[in-house]
């Protein structure tokens, strides 16, 4: 796909930032507002959407840099499992809390009932929040990028490496 | 306590790390990849083997996830669980141990199975141990909604696998087919499971089974949770995308595919004696697994006697051996509320029933990795373009032959232990049924000495003049399946005492499924 | 024996996704159809979990003296949507590689496997 | 003929899924809800979240969660792996 | 007891299986095994084909399509009635399935 035109360029390159900043704000308050790791990542694929939509394959791929997607994923990925392992490693249990209510990152205790919300609350939700909203991220853009360059690839005939079809009988 | 207070969660999670890491591994070197890969399902079998000596000596393993202490289910002063939690009894120990040695021959195998230059080889190695990881998943699990989840990812990382070799457009088409009919059944089982919520409030199969009234909410669940897991363990007649899938994936991938099947069947017999067991009519459930079987030998089989494509003709007989499996487990459940009928021949049934599942597991992966490696040589699955094979691939010649002496139930193989006790104990229940499945059985020994004679004997003829033995990976894998059929049919008691007939008293035993999580106090 | 609208919609969706794959022979609409059915089933976990008068159940700035609804349903409902995004992403490429091989959408044509 | 029966077949599908919803509880008015009171009164405390729905699908429930990523995960290396370049690593 | 197995009716025990095998094969050797050994040559493996040429070895191996060639006609109508079933069209695929289901919900809600 061509870029677009000069127009649209600008004014999704203003917006993209808003949308990458809106999905980072969700991301970060899952713990407080509605919203999480997944529906965050999942707004900030559709920036990355926006930008391919905008600038073509390419320039969106130079923006983003589609090179470090998969490591980003792999490595929210392992945020996650390695948090959820931490419960086991203390020798209680996997996917055990073990920074909520204790002080320190996250550990603030929150007032029960009806409160207006404390940040520095719930344990390692928020980081595991990071991590599937980091996965989430790379993954749909890693979908996007597969799924555009892949159906350009395919209609070109790059992807196959015998394209001579073999009629069996059957 | 020790480490080992973790393992019931270390057999899934460590794969699961694994092909989280491999996208990182892969840029170290791909001998590191693939290691990594063998090492975390070796583990995980160690692991299965460490849960399966704890359930021997004190019932079935809890692990809840999260809370204070991994075996206290519920919350203090609850009576309800409200915690995701692993529940391994028997049967499903017995289930993850076949699982887990397959899927690891199945890597062994694929490290010269699959070439460097096809490409893609570490999305493979991820999707493999995610594949096995959603297997073990379903086994392990012990909530409903957990394993609808890893039904999900066992399925979806199939689909990519299958697809694997996507210059044929035949692969293609079985893992579009096999991902429609597969997506609506997975669809169908979180519908039931959204009726059992809305019930009982709650998604513990064993707090659900506790609590089971039986009205029509319950039945419609009931019918929707039989079905769509029999369509996923290939019942006929919804079996048509059996023969497509097995027949289309790399053969390493097959081998662990029959495996993934068996998950959802061991979901389905989970469901019918675990979750709805005698409170459901039981006779119902019990003949319509028998119908099922039934129809699944017969047409299983006699397809495959016309077919002419290697993989595709063992995948009909994966159908046919689906069919023994639920033929002595049904016979087990129909008389489950008889406990005379049960001691006298319902469990020996249920035993053999559970018996050839693993049995199933190491013969069937053992013929599609001897197919896989006749197609890494030729390139082709017909058989019409084989012949004389014998002298050139001594080893994948020998491996055959014991596969199919197991599979057709020749004496010291273990296909004809878990068949005989099929057989003997389906007779006392319903002689008509038990003439079917000796039938069946020589049709099966019938078809495999076709291919017998059209791939490996036979003069040599020009396309297979120079071809040699498979390299030393592929031997090893299927010397590993080949040497358990050989063990398992000389020692059919050992598996029957400690592994198979335990976990038929642990299916059968629907109390004690419950009690172990809820507590005795019914 | 009661029937609220809600009910009604959730078995319509089911059965007109049921009815896409089993009467449309284009690749496409079948994909709509499944994806159809899966809203169905996210539909009715979500009202299943409807509380009267009930409010999100979230504790930030939550309006006094309000129940709250079913929380577990909300949560399934999100596995099962990423579960959805990740079936059709898969089905889509499926679609295009199939396009490319056959050179057509209709499944009457792409039967290469049969018998 | 053949088509006559797939209408019926969806018909009846249409008429048990929706009887079997008419033995559900009428809407908006839970039969049970054990569970569900249990999360929104013990979230606070237990996990220090605001938010109960964040705090089963990440604590809860937080398993199920880790198979979602999977999940996700999954689709990614399908897709990628599907539209792979010929001849590449 | 560590290869006795019970079988509802009956038992098993491959080992006094391979045993009696063992048995008998040696006896049937010893009957029948001690013949006098054809000398080799090489005119004996030549094949006797009445004066014909001999045919090219690939057309020599009897494919796998033609065994139990009988079989198969004689079950035609059989196998025609399943060559009807196994379509290959996805919708059928579906079509299948949903039927069982609904025949499965029929036969359970009225049972």
């Amino acid at each position: 796909m061509k870029p677009m035109s000069k127009i649209v360029r600008t004014v999704a390159a203003s917006i993209g930032w808003f949308v990458f900043v809106f999905g980072i704000y969700v991301i970060v308050h899952g713990h407080l507002t509605p919203g999480g790791g997944f529906q965050g990542g999942a707004v900030m694929a559709t920036g990355v959407a926006l930008l391919i939509v905008a600038y073509g394959g390419w320039g969106a791929e130079r923006c983003v840099g589609k090179e470090r997607l998969p490591v980003f994923e792999s490595a929210g990925l392992l945020t996650f499992i390695i948090l959820a392992f931490g419960g086991a490693c203390l020798g209680i249990t996997f996917f055990f809390n073990f920074l909520a209510n204790k002080g320190g990152l996250f550990g603030d205790k929150l007032p029960l009932g009806i409160n207006p919300g404390i940040f520095n609350s719930a344990g390692v939700i928020p980081l595991m929040n990071m991590g599937v909203g980091m996965e989430v991220l790379a993954g749909i853009s890693l979908i996007l990028f597969a799924m555009f360059y892949g159906t350009k690839r395919v209609r070109e005939g790059r992807c196959l490496v015998d394209n001579e079809e073999k009629e069996e009988d059957v | 306590m020790s480490w080992t207070e973790h393992a019931p969660i270390l057999i899934i999670a460590a794969p699961l790390l694994v092909s989280f890491a491999i996208p990182l591994l892969e840029k170290i070197d791909y001998r590191v990849r693939n290691a990594a890969a063998v090492l975390s399902l070796a583990f995980s079998v160690w692991m299965v083997l460490i849960v399966l000596h704890k359930i021997w000596g004190s019932g079935p393993v809890v692990y809840v996830f999260g809370a204070k202490s991994a075996f206290l289910p519920l919350p203090s002063g609850f009576k309800f669980p409200v915690r995701i939690m692993l529940e391994i009894d028997n049967m499903s120990a017995f289930m993850a141990l076949s699982g887990s040695i397959a899927a690891m021959v199945g890597v062994i195998y694929s490290w010269a199975f699959v070439r460097e230059e096809e490409g893609g080889l570490g999305k493979y190695y991820s999707l493999f141990l995610l594949m096995a990881v959603g297997m073990l998943g379903m086994e392990l699990t012990g909530d409903a909604f957990n394993f609808f989840v890893f039904l999900e990812i066992a399925s979806i990382a199939s689909f990519g696998l299958i697809a694997y070799r996507r210059e044929d457009p035949a692969s293609i088409e079985a893992s579009f087919k096999y991902m429609i009919v597969s997506t609506i059944g997975a669809i169908f089982v979180l519908v039931a499971i959204g009726f059992l919520y809305g019930r009982y409030d709650a998604l513990n199969m064993a707090y659900i089974a506790k609590h089971m009234r039986i009205g029509i909410v319950e039945r419609i669940a009931f019918v929707l949770l039989m079905v769509s897991l029999a369509m996923k363990a290939g019942a006929v007649p919804m079996h048509m995308w059996v023969s497509d899938a097995y027949g289309r994936a790399p053969a390493a991938v097959t081998a662990t595919l029959v495996s993934v099947s068996q998950a959802s069947l061991y979901g389905l017999f989970r469901v019918m004696f675990s979750m709805f067991g005698v409170t459901m009519n039981n006779h119902f459930g019990g003949w319509m697994l028998i119908i099922f079987g039934l129809l699944s030998m017969f047409i299983g089989v006699t397809m495959a006697i016309v077919q002419k494509d290697i993989k595709r003709l063992m995948a009909y007989h994966a159908i046919s051996q689906t069919g023994y499996m639920l033929l002595g487990v049904g016979v087990g459940l129909a008389v489950l509320d008889n406990p005379v009928a049960l001691r006298s021949y319902g469990l020996a049934a249920m035993t053999g029933g559970i018996f050839h599942i693993m049995n199933h597991a190491m013969y069937k992966g053992l013929l599609f990795l001897t197919a896989g490696a006749i197609f890494y040589r030729l390139r082709t699955f017909n058989l019409n373009e084989m012949g004389g094979l014998a002298r050139k691939m001594k080893y994948t010649t020998i491996y055959f032959i014991i596969g199919a002496a197991a599979i057709a139930g020749l004496p010291p193989f273990n296909g004809f232990a878990s068949k005989l006790m099929i057989y003997e104990s389906v007779y006392k229940f319903n002689p008509l049924l038990s003439v079917v499945a000796m039938v069946v059985s020589i049709l099966t020994l019938a078809s495999f000495v076709k291919v017998f004679h059209s791939a490996f004997l036979g003069p040599e003829i020009s396309k297979t003049r120079d071809v040699r033995e498979v390299p030393k990976s592929m031997v090893i894998g299927m010397g590993i399946m080949a040497v358990i059929c050989i063990l398992f049919g000389l020692f059919p008691g050992m598996v029957v005492k400690y592994l198979a007939g335990p976990a038929a008293v642990s299916l059968a035993n629907q109390t004690g499924y419950i009690s172990s999580v809820i507590g005795g106090g019914m | 024996m009661f029937y609220d609208i809600h009910y009604v919609t959730i078995v319509f969706l089911i059965a007109l996704g049921i009815y896409a794959v089993m009467f449309q022979h284009n690749l496409i609409k079948i994909a709509i159809g499944i994806d159809i059915l899966e809203s169905g089933a996210n539909l009715l976990l979500i009202v299943l979990g409807y509380r009267n008068g009930g409010v999100a159940p979230i504790f930030t700035m939550a309006p006094q003296g309000k129940s709250m609804v079913l929380p577990t349903p909300q949560a399934l409902t999100l596995t099962a949507i990423v579960i959805g995004l990740a079936t059709t992403a898969l089905m889509l490429s499926l679609i295009v590689m199939l396009y490319r091989h056959y050179g057509t959408l209709d499944t009457r044509e792409i039967r290469r496997l049969r018998g | 003929m053949k088509l006559g029966v797939k209408i019926a077949i969806v018909l009846l599908l249409f008429s048990f899924l929706l009887m079997g919803l008419g033995f559900m509880h009428k809407y908006g008015v839970p039969l049970k809800s054990d569970m569900d009171d249990y999360f929104i009164n013990h979230a606070q405390k237990e996990t220090a979240t605001n938010n109960v729905v964040t705090s089963i699908v990440f604590d809860y429930r937080g398993f199920d969660t880790l198979g979602e990523a999977s999940v996700l995960f999954t689709a990614v290396l399908g897709v990628v792996m599907i539209f792979r370049e010929a001849g590449k690593k | 007891m560590w290869t006795y197995i019970f079988t509802g009716s009956g038992f098993w025990n491959p080992i006094w299986w391979l045993a009696s095998f063992v048995i008998v094969a040696i006896f049937v050797y010893s009957f029948f095994g001690s013949e006098v050994k054809a000398k080799y040559s090489p005119d004996k493996v030549k094949p006797f084909l009445s004066g014909w040429d001999e045919v090219n070895k690939d057309a020599m191996q009897v494919k796998a399509s033609n065994i139990y060639w009988g079989f198969t006609k004689a079950m035609s109508g059989y196998y025609r009635f399943l060559d009807r079933c196994h379509t290959g069209i996805i919708n059928d695929y579906v079509v299948w399935f949903m039927a069982v289901m609904v025949i499965t919900f029929i036969a359970f809600i009225t049972a």
